[in-house]
């Protein structure tokens, strides 16, 4: 569905040029679970911004084989919520604004979904100062599926929020997976949670995929140094 | 940090100081200066007298006659004259031991000059409607010279206090645009010194002078458009005279140092109704807005007392009469004559004819607090007969007068009859065809005739009949809404003597005519 | 490099002189009828045919507006600023006669605004909760709350009328009194006003910035190693005068259009009074010089200032230079 | 809670000014122009209570109506400046490029160069009445306010939620109004009062010098046109309080700026 070949996106100019990524080949199907993982600053937020178009790559190429409205079938979830909602908008009002163009019972559709991430109709009108860090990113996740995408991306979503809520996130993904047939890009640096959703899992470094491993048994198996490292 | 507040303080004494020395200083040199300050109300573009009229041309210039105390023309630099049986030709001799105040001597040649400069057309002379009725000048001698007039025309004498301009200074050069016209040469008592632009204006006596030597070395014109101002300066010993407002009186009497000359003036104040507004074509309108002014409330509020109502042009002159319309308050007829006229109230309170509203401006001039006062009290009370009048005060060089829909006149004149009635209400005076003064294009072809009558016999009774003949054809068909003789109020330091006082003109002008016998009695 | 920089700001200034003039005149020759007439200065009846149709070809009076702006650049620029409608004189020399005056009275209202608000500032910085740390900001508030020709009436009332210590106008006494302490004297009242209506809105900003830089680690450092007070005063200075100067350059501007007021009310022969009365005479060519060298006169003074934070401030130089 | 307080006296002041002004047919005692030449000068007390002026016209009357006209004036400016400024402001925050260098170029320029210059300007022309001053004053009032509404484009524009907006297709206007305008709102705020306060003051000083709005309508400048004149001869009551009341005005609209101003950061 998703295929991204030799790719490579630089900043600056000149001789301070520096690459950010370079020749990354990465692909997703219908309905992957695909974990991405490295230290921060490997370059996987940027990969996650070029995929989303929300950048211009400077080689290679990423092909989508959906037609029609891109963004009606690829999302994001950003990693801070609390940046990712408009502060002086009622949940309601953010929920609503990826529905634009949708036509009949659109309060009706949001209540329903609602009850999908665990919130309720009180919620709705809160601001985002109102609810909890939790809330949040279930807010912000909700909208992003409220379009149904097919593939959803998930940068460090739930690496700010503690332990319990994590676990409820990731639930709520995998549920979303299995339900929706949505596939799901995760990015992350937290491993167990890596280990536990994803059935595949790139493995990046400095810009580079290092390796990439399916998940066979429960674990991955590896044979890069740094990955090995990595998840030890 | 100690050091710092010792700055501080420092520097504030210092200003401090600064101040109290200047001060001193300046109490020091002024009380030694023999010198006047007069706060001038305008500055002016030129000082040629037959251009523009400035009240510095008494004490630069001289003319053939000169008014005295009772302003009536008496010989000055004419030593004598004759007059023809037949009244049309006047024969002057002059005096001659005059100099200009470049060395010259004053000759028959400058008096002739001047008259032909003012009815050359190219000079666009304010005064030249005071000469049509010269018909040729003749040079005999040095001294002496005829002049021939085209009808009878008493008034001429009056006329000839005109200030004589030397003809030397002119050669091969306009009028319009000479050198003399900002470093003018006369024959007054005073000569001139120096023109700050913005500032003031510097006269120095005259030692040459042929009259009684000027007491005072100095004169200046300080420039102060600002009523305020002159009267603020005048209180702290800035200026020595100023020209007050009504309502600055009062405190003006309190101070020890001023004596306060309150003159009898030939000045009034009008709303002159513009003929090209077809509003005023109807003269029931025009009568309505005249009986719609209550002037004792002006004169008791806006001056004060200084000053008298007026219902004539001619009130303060020997020829006034008496028993004319005097438009004396009266709403009911007002709202009679525009009901008759066919402006008819409306629900709003307002007049309307033919869907149209009954509503004019009247422009003052913003530097001119009794004429905006003026302004606003008549458009205030015009509401009640159902006029909308809004009031302009612009500055005078945004005035156009012809343009206006009304405007808040100044006129008048102690002298002859014809001086400030012909150029103002003759048709053929029409500023907008003429030099003349006639700005509301006003045309009442009786007042013309009696005009001219008025000018052209010589017999006192006649032109006197004429002249109240002229004021009740006036009234009947006014050209302004008169509204009040204001009275010129000069402060003036109280160690000045000699201060004669006279009917003064129009703006209080004139009051300065003798001050070559002021002086100081402490300088 | 710096010759570079030095450039840049040139251009800067120019280009803002370049928009004043054109809106400026744009605005005052949008409506009808007024540019034609203004060009013949006050004798416009006098003036002979052939000379009417010189002026008129030389201004491009008769093509539009935008070929009338650039005839009027070309002669603006050749120093040819046309004749005063009201006064028939040339615009050039009349501002000449008045532009020294401006400078006078705006150029000591600096010195003691600049002068006053670095010392008041400092001493309130520097001794957190003081009485004048505490007043300052409402002094501040409170002056800059007055109008200027307010605060001038109220002085002209007490100073000259009640107390008659100084003059209540003018720029100085008729009569040949033509000394210093002459013109002194009619300073204070206007210049006072400026001052006072400006220190304290300038104090204040520099006590913040000096607070500031009070809390900062160098100074609470410097102070452990025991290094002399009036050290850490000049290093609290320097650098606390960086924004205060960035701040007056963002002010100055309107300080230039304040001086209006109190040169009309005090009747002192500067630009400002100039302007407001060829406003109300509608003298345009008169009005246009003042406007020009009124906003040449601003940009050389942020031009100054500009200079002076190239000096105070190496992080900027660094910048612009790119060293 | 002391700066609360304090806080809410000032906005209570400001409130009551503007009350009585908006309400001032309720509150006055004469009509605005009613010309009495048998009590001018009349010191306050009796009938009067804040005297009349030199035309017998009641000085408390005309405060309020006076208030009335100037309030509008500055409210009427400081509005049209405020669209003029988030529409330039935003044009140029939010298409950034060569088309913000361009205009923050224009913008530095007309911001050093004196306000007050383009009033004298664009009243040398118009000398209109009460909204011919309103729109000078409007027209060339908004440079500081499109200064910072282009810079909160600028910071809010690389939200995710913003990022998030344009994912899912939300129109430009949209976006402009509903997250950047929105989210700008406090510093808008902040800086539009203070223009509020600048257009009472030229709106007063240029009345006061008489280039101003026309003298037959009462404004709290076009009263002190006189004031000088009333001074001198005692009526010190005639200047007075409009002084003060402009004075009160200015320095609660100021004091509430400040504390709005220093709440924020």
């Amino acid at each position: 569905m998703l295929k991204i070949e030799h790719v490579a996106k630089r900043y600056g100019r000149g001789r301070q040029r520096k690459g950010v990524l370079e020749d990354i080949n990465l692909s997703i199907g219908k309905g992957d679970l695909v974990g991405l993982v490295g230290e921060s600053g490997s370059g996987k937020s940027t990969l996650a911004r070029l995929i989303m178009r929300l950048e211009t790559m400077d080689e290679g190429e990423i092909s989508f084989s959906r037609s029609g409205n891109f963004y009606d079938s690829c999302q994001i979830v950003f990693q801070n919520a609390t940046a990712a909602l408009n502060p002086t908008w009622t949940v309601r009002a953010s929920l609503l604004e990826p529905l634009r163009l949708m036509k009949g019972d659109r309060e009706g559709y949001i209540k329903e979904m609602l009850s999908l991430v665990s919130l309720s109709d009180v919620h709705l009108d809160r601001l985002p100062s109102e609810l909890s860090g939790g809330e949040r990113q279930r807010v912000n996740l909700l909208r992003s599926i409220l379009v149904k995408p097919e593939l959803l991306i998930c940068d460090e979503i739930v690496s700010s929020l503690d332990r319990l809520i994590q676990k409820e996130i990731v639930e709520l993904l995998k549920r979303l997976n299995e339900e929706m047939g949505m596939a799901i890009l995760f990015i992350s640096h937290d491993l167990k949670v890596v280990n536990y959703l994803c059935d595949r899992v790139y493995v990046m470094k400095d810009g580079r995929i290092v390796e990439d491993s399916v998940k066979q048994d429960g674990t991955f198996v590896f044979s890069h140094p740094y990955a090995q490292r990595l998840f030890e | 940090m100690r050091k710092r507040q010792v700055v501080i303080i420092a520097v504030l004494l210092l200003l401090v100081v600064l101040a109290g020395c200047g001060q001193k200083k300046e109490n020091s040199t002024d009380a030694s200066k023999n010198q006047l300050i007069y706060a001038s109300e305008s500055e002016f573009d030129g000082l040629n007298p037959i251009l523009e009229e400035t009240n510095v041309d008494a004490l630069l210039f001289r003319g053939l006659f000169r008014f005295n105390e009772d302003n009536e023309a008496t010989t000055d630099i004419a030593q004598s004259y004759d007059m023809s049986d037949d009244k049309l030709t006047y024969t002057f001799k002059l005096r001659d031991d005059i100099t200009f105040h470049d060395g010259k001597p004053l000759t028959a040649e400058d008096a002739i000059f001047t008259i032909e400069s003012i009815l050359d057309d190219n000079n666009a002379s304010y005064l030249k409607s005071d000469f049509t009725e010269v018909d040729a000048l003749k040079k005999i001698d040095d001294y002496q010279f005829e002049l021939k007039l085209k009808r009878p025309f008493t008034p001429i004498l009056d006329k000839l206090t005109v200030p004589i301009l030397p003809k030397h200074a002119f050669i091969e050069e306009d009028m319009r645009t000479a050198s003399f016209n900002s470093h003018p040469i006369g024959a007054g008592p005073y000569q001139f010194g120096e023109w700050n632009r913005g500032t003031n204006l510097t006269l120095k006596a005259f030692d040459q002078f042929y009259g009684l030597q000027p007491s005072i070395g100095q004169v200046i014109f300080k420039f102060i458009p600002d009523s305020n101002v002159r009267a603020i300066q005048l209180a702290s010993g800035e200026v020595d005279i100023a020209l007050l407002d009504p309502n600055q009186v009062a405190e003006m009497e309190k101070k020890d140092h001023l004596k306060i000359y309150d003159i009898d003036t030939a000045d009034y104040r009008g709303m002159l109704f513009n003929m090209q507004n077809e509003l005023w074509q109807d003269v029931r309108v025009r009568q309505a807005f005249s009986f719609a002014i209550d002037r004792a409330q002006v004169v008791k509020g806006i001056l004060k007392g200084y000053g008298e109502e007026a219902y004539s042009p001619l009130q303060k002159h020997a020829f006034h009469n008496d028993s004319i319309e005097n438009y004396s308050y009266d709403i009911e007829k007002a709202e009679k004559l525009l009901d008759a006229a066919g402006w008819l109230k409306a629900e709003d309170g307002f007049r309307y004819k033919d869907d149209q509203k009954l509503s004019f401006t009247i422009t003052a001039p913003a530097s001119d607090a009794v004429r905006v006062n003026m302004a606003n009290y008549l458009a205030e009370g015009y509401k009640s007969i159902g006029a909308q009048v809004e009031v302009a005060a612009l500055d005078w060089s945004a005035i156009t007068i012809d343009d206006t829909d009304a405007f808040m006149i100044g006129w008048g004149s102690p002298y002859d009859a014809d001086h400030h009635t012909y150029s103002l209400f003759h048709s053929s005076e029409s500023s907008l065809t003429s030099s003349g003064y006639n700005y509301g294009s006003y045309a009442n072809a009786k007042v013309d005739e009696l005009l001219e009558q008025g000018r052209l016999s010589t017999d006192v009774e006649e032109r006197k009949a004429s002249y109240l003949v002229f004021q009740e054809a006036l009234a009947e068909d006014p050209a302004f809404a008169f509204v009040a003789y204001v009275d010129a109020v000069y402060g003036i330091h109280g160690n000045i003597e000699g201060v004669k006082e006279r009917t003064l003109g129009h703006h209080g002008s004139g009051f300065l005519w003798n001050v070559e016998e002021w002086k100081w009695n402490d300088r | 490099m710096t010759v570079k920089w030095i450039g840049k700001r040139m251009m800067l200034g120019i280009l803002v002189l370049f928009i004043l003039s054109f809106l400026s005149f744009f605005i005052m020759h949008a409506s009808p009828g007024s540019s034609a007439t203004a060009y013949y200065g006050g004798n416009a009846q006098m003036l002979s045919a052939a000379e009417k149709e010189r002026i008129s070809r030389t201004f491009a009076l008769d093509r539009p507006l935008v070929v009338q702006y650039g005839a009027w650049l070309m002669e603006t620029v050749q120093g040819n600023l046309g004749m005063s409608a009201k006064e028939g004189r040339p615009v050039s020399a009349i501002l000449a006669e008045r532009v020294t005056n401006t400078l006078l009275l705006v150029g000591v209202s600096l010195f003691f605004i600049v002068t006053g608000s670095i010392l008041l500032g400092m001493e309130a910085g520097m001794k957190p909760n003081s009485l004048l740390d505490r007043g300052l900001s409402s002094f501040s508030i409170a002056s800059s709350s007055i109008p200027a020709f307010w605060l001038g009436i109220l002085f002209i009332y007490l100073f000259s009328l009640k107390l008659g210590l100084l003059p209540s106008s003018g720029m100085q006494s008729i009569g040949g009194n033509d000394d210093f302490f002459d013109k002194v004297r009619h300073l204070i009242m206007p210049a006072a006003v400026i001052v006072l209506t400006h220190v304290g809105v300038y104090a204040r900003f520099l006590q913040d910035s000096v607070k500031m830089e009070m809390r900062s680690y160098y100074v609470k450092t410097a102070r452990a190693n025991g290094v002399e007070e009036r050290e850490i005063r000049s290093g609290v200075l320097r650098n606390a005068l960086i924004p205060y100067l960035n701040y007056l350059g963002m002010t100055i501007p309107s300080f230039f259009g304040g001086s209006v007021i109190v040169e009309t009310l005090f009747s002192w022969a500067g630009l400002g009074q100039l302007m407001a009365k060829s406003v109300m005479v509608k003298d345009y060519p008169l009005l246009m010089g003042g406007i020009m060298l009124t906003g040449i006169i601003v940009v050389v003074s942020l031009f100054v200032i500009d200079v002076l934070m190239f000096i105070l401030d190496p992080k900027l130089r660094k910048r612009e230079l790119g060293v | 809670m002391k700066s609360n307080k304090i806080f809410i006296f000032w906005c209570a002041l400001f409130g009551l000014i503007v009350l009585i002004t908006v309400f001032a047919n309720l509150f006055s005692t004469y009509p605005v122009n009613e010309m009495n030449m048998d009590k001018v000068y009349m010191a306050p007390g009796d009938g009067h209570i804040l005297g009349t002026d030199h035309l017998g016209r009641d000085v408390f009357t005309r405060l309020l109506h006076g208030g009335k006209v100037t309030l509008t004036v500055a409210f009427g400016s400081v509005l049209l400046s405020l669209v003029i400024g988030v529409m330039y402001g935003s044009v140029s925050g939010y298409v950034g490029g060569w088309v913000d260098s361009a205009m923050m170029r224009l913008l530095e320029a007309l911001i050093s160069i004196p306000s007050l210059i383009f009033v004298l300007a664009f009243q040398a022309v118009m000398q209109g009445g009460m909204w011919g001053m309103t729109f000078i004053i409007g027209v060339t009032g908004w440079f500081t306010t499109a200064r910072i509404v282009r810079s909160e484009f600028i910071r809010l524009k690389e939200a995710d939620y913003v990022k998030m907006a344009r994912m899912f297709g939300t129109p430009i206007w949209r976006i402009i109004t509903g997250h950047l305008l929105r989210n700008s709102v406090t510093p808008l705020f902040v800086v539009t009062i203070f223009n509020l306060a600048g257009a009472v003051f030229i709106e007063v000083s240029l009345s006061f010098l008489g280039i101003g709005i026309p003298p037959s309508i009462p404004s709290w400048g076009n009263m002190l046109y006189n004031a000088q004149n009333d001074l001198l001869i005692g009526a010190w009551w005639i200047g007075l309080f409009p002084g003060l009341l402009i004075f009160f005005t200015v320095l609660s609209i100021n004091f509430i700026g400040e504390m709005l101003k220093d709440s924020r950061l």
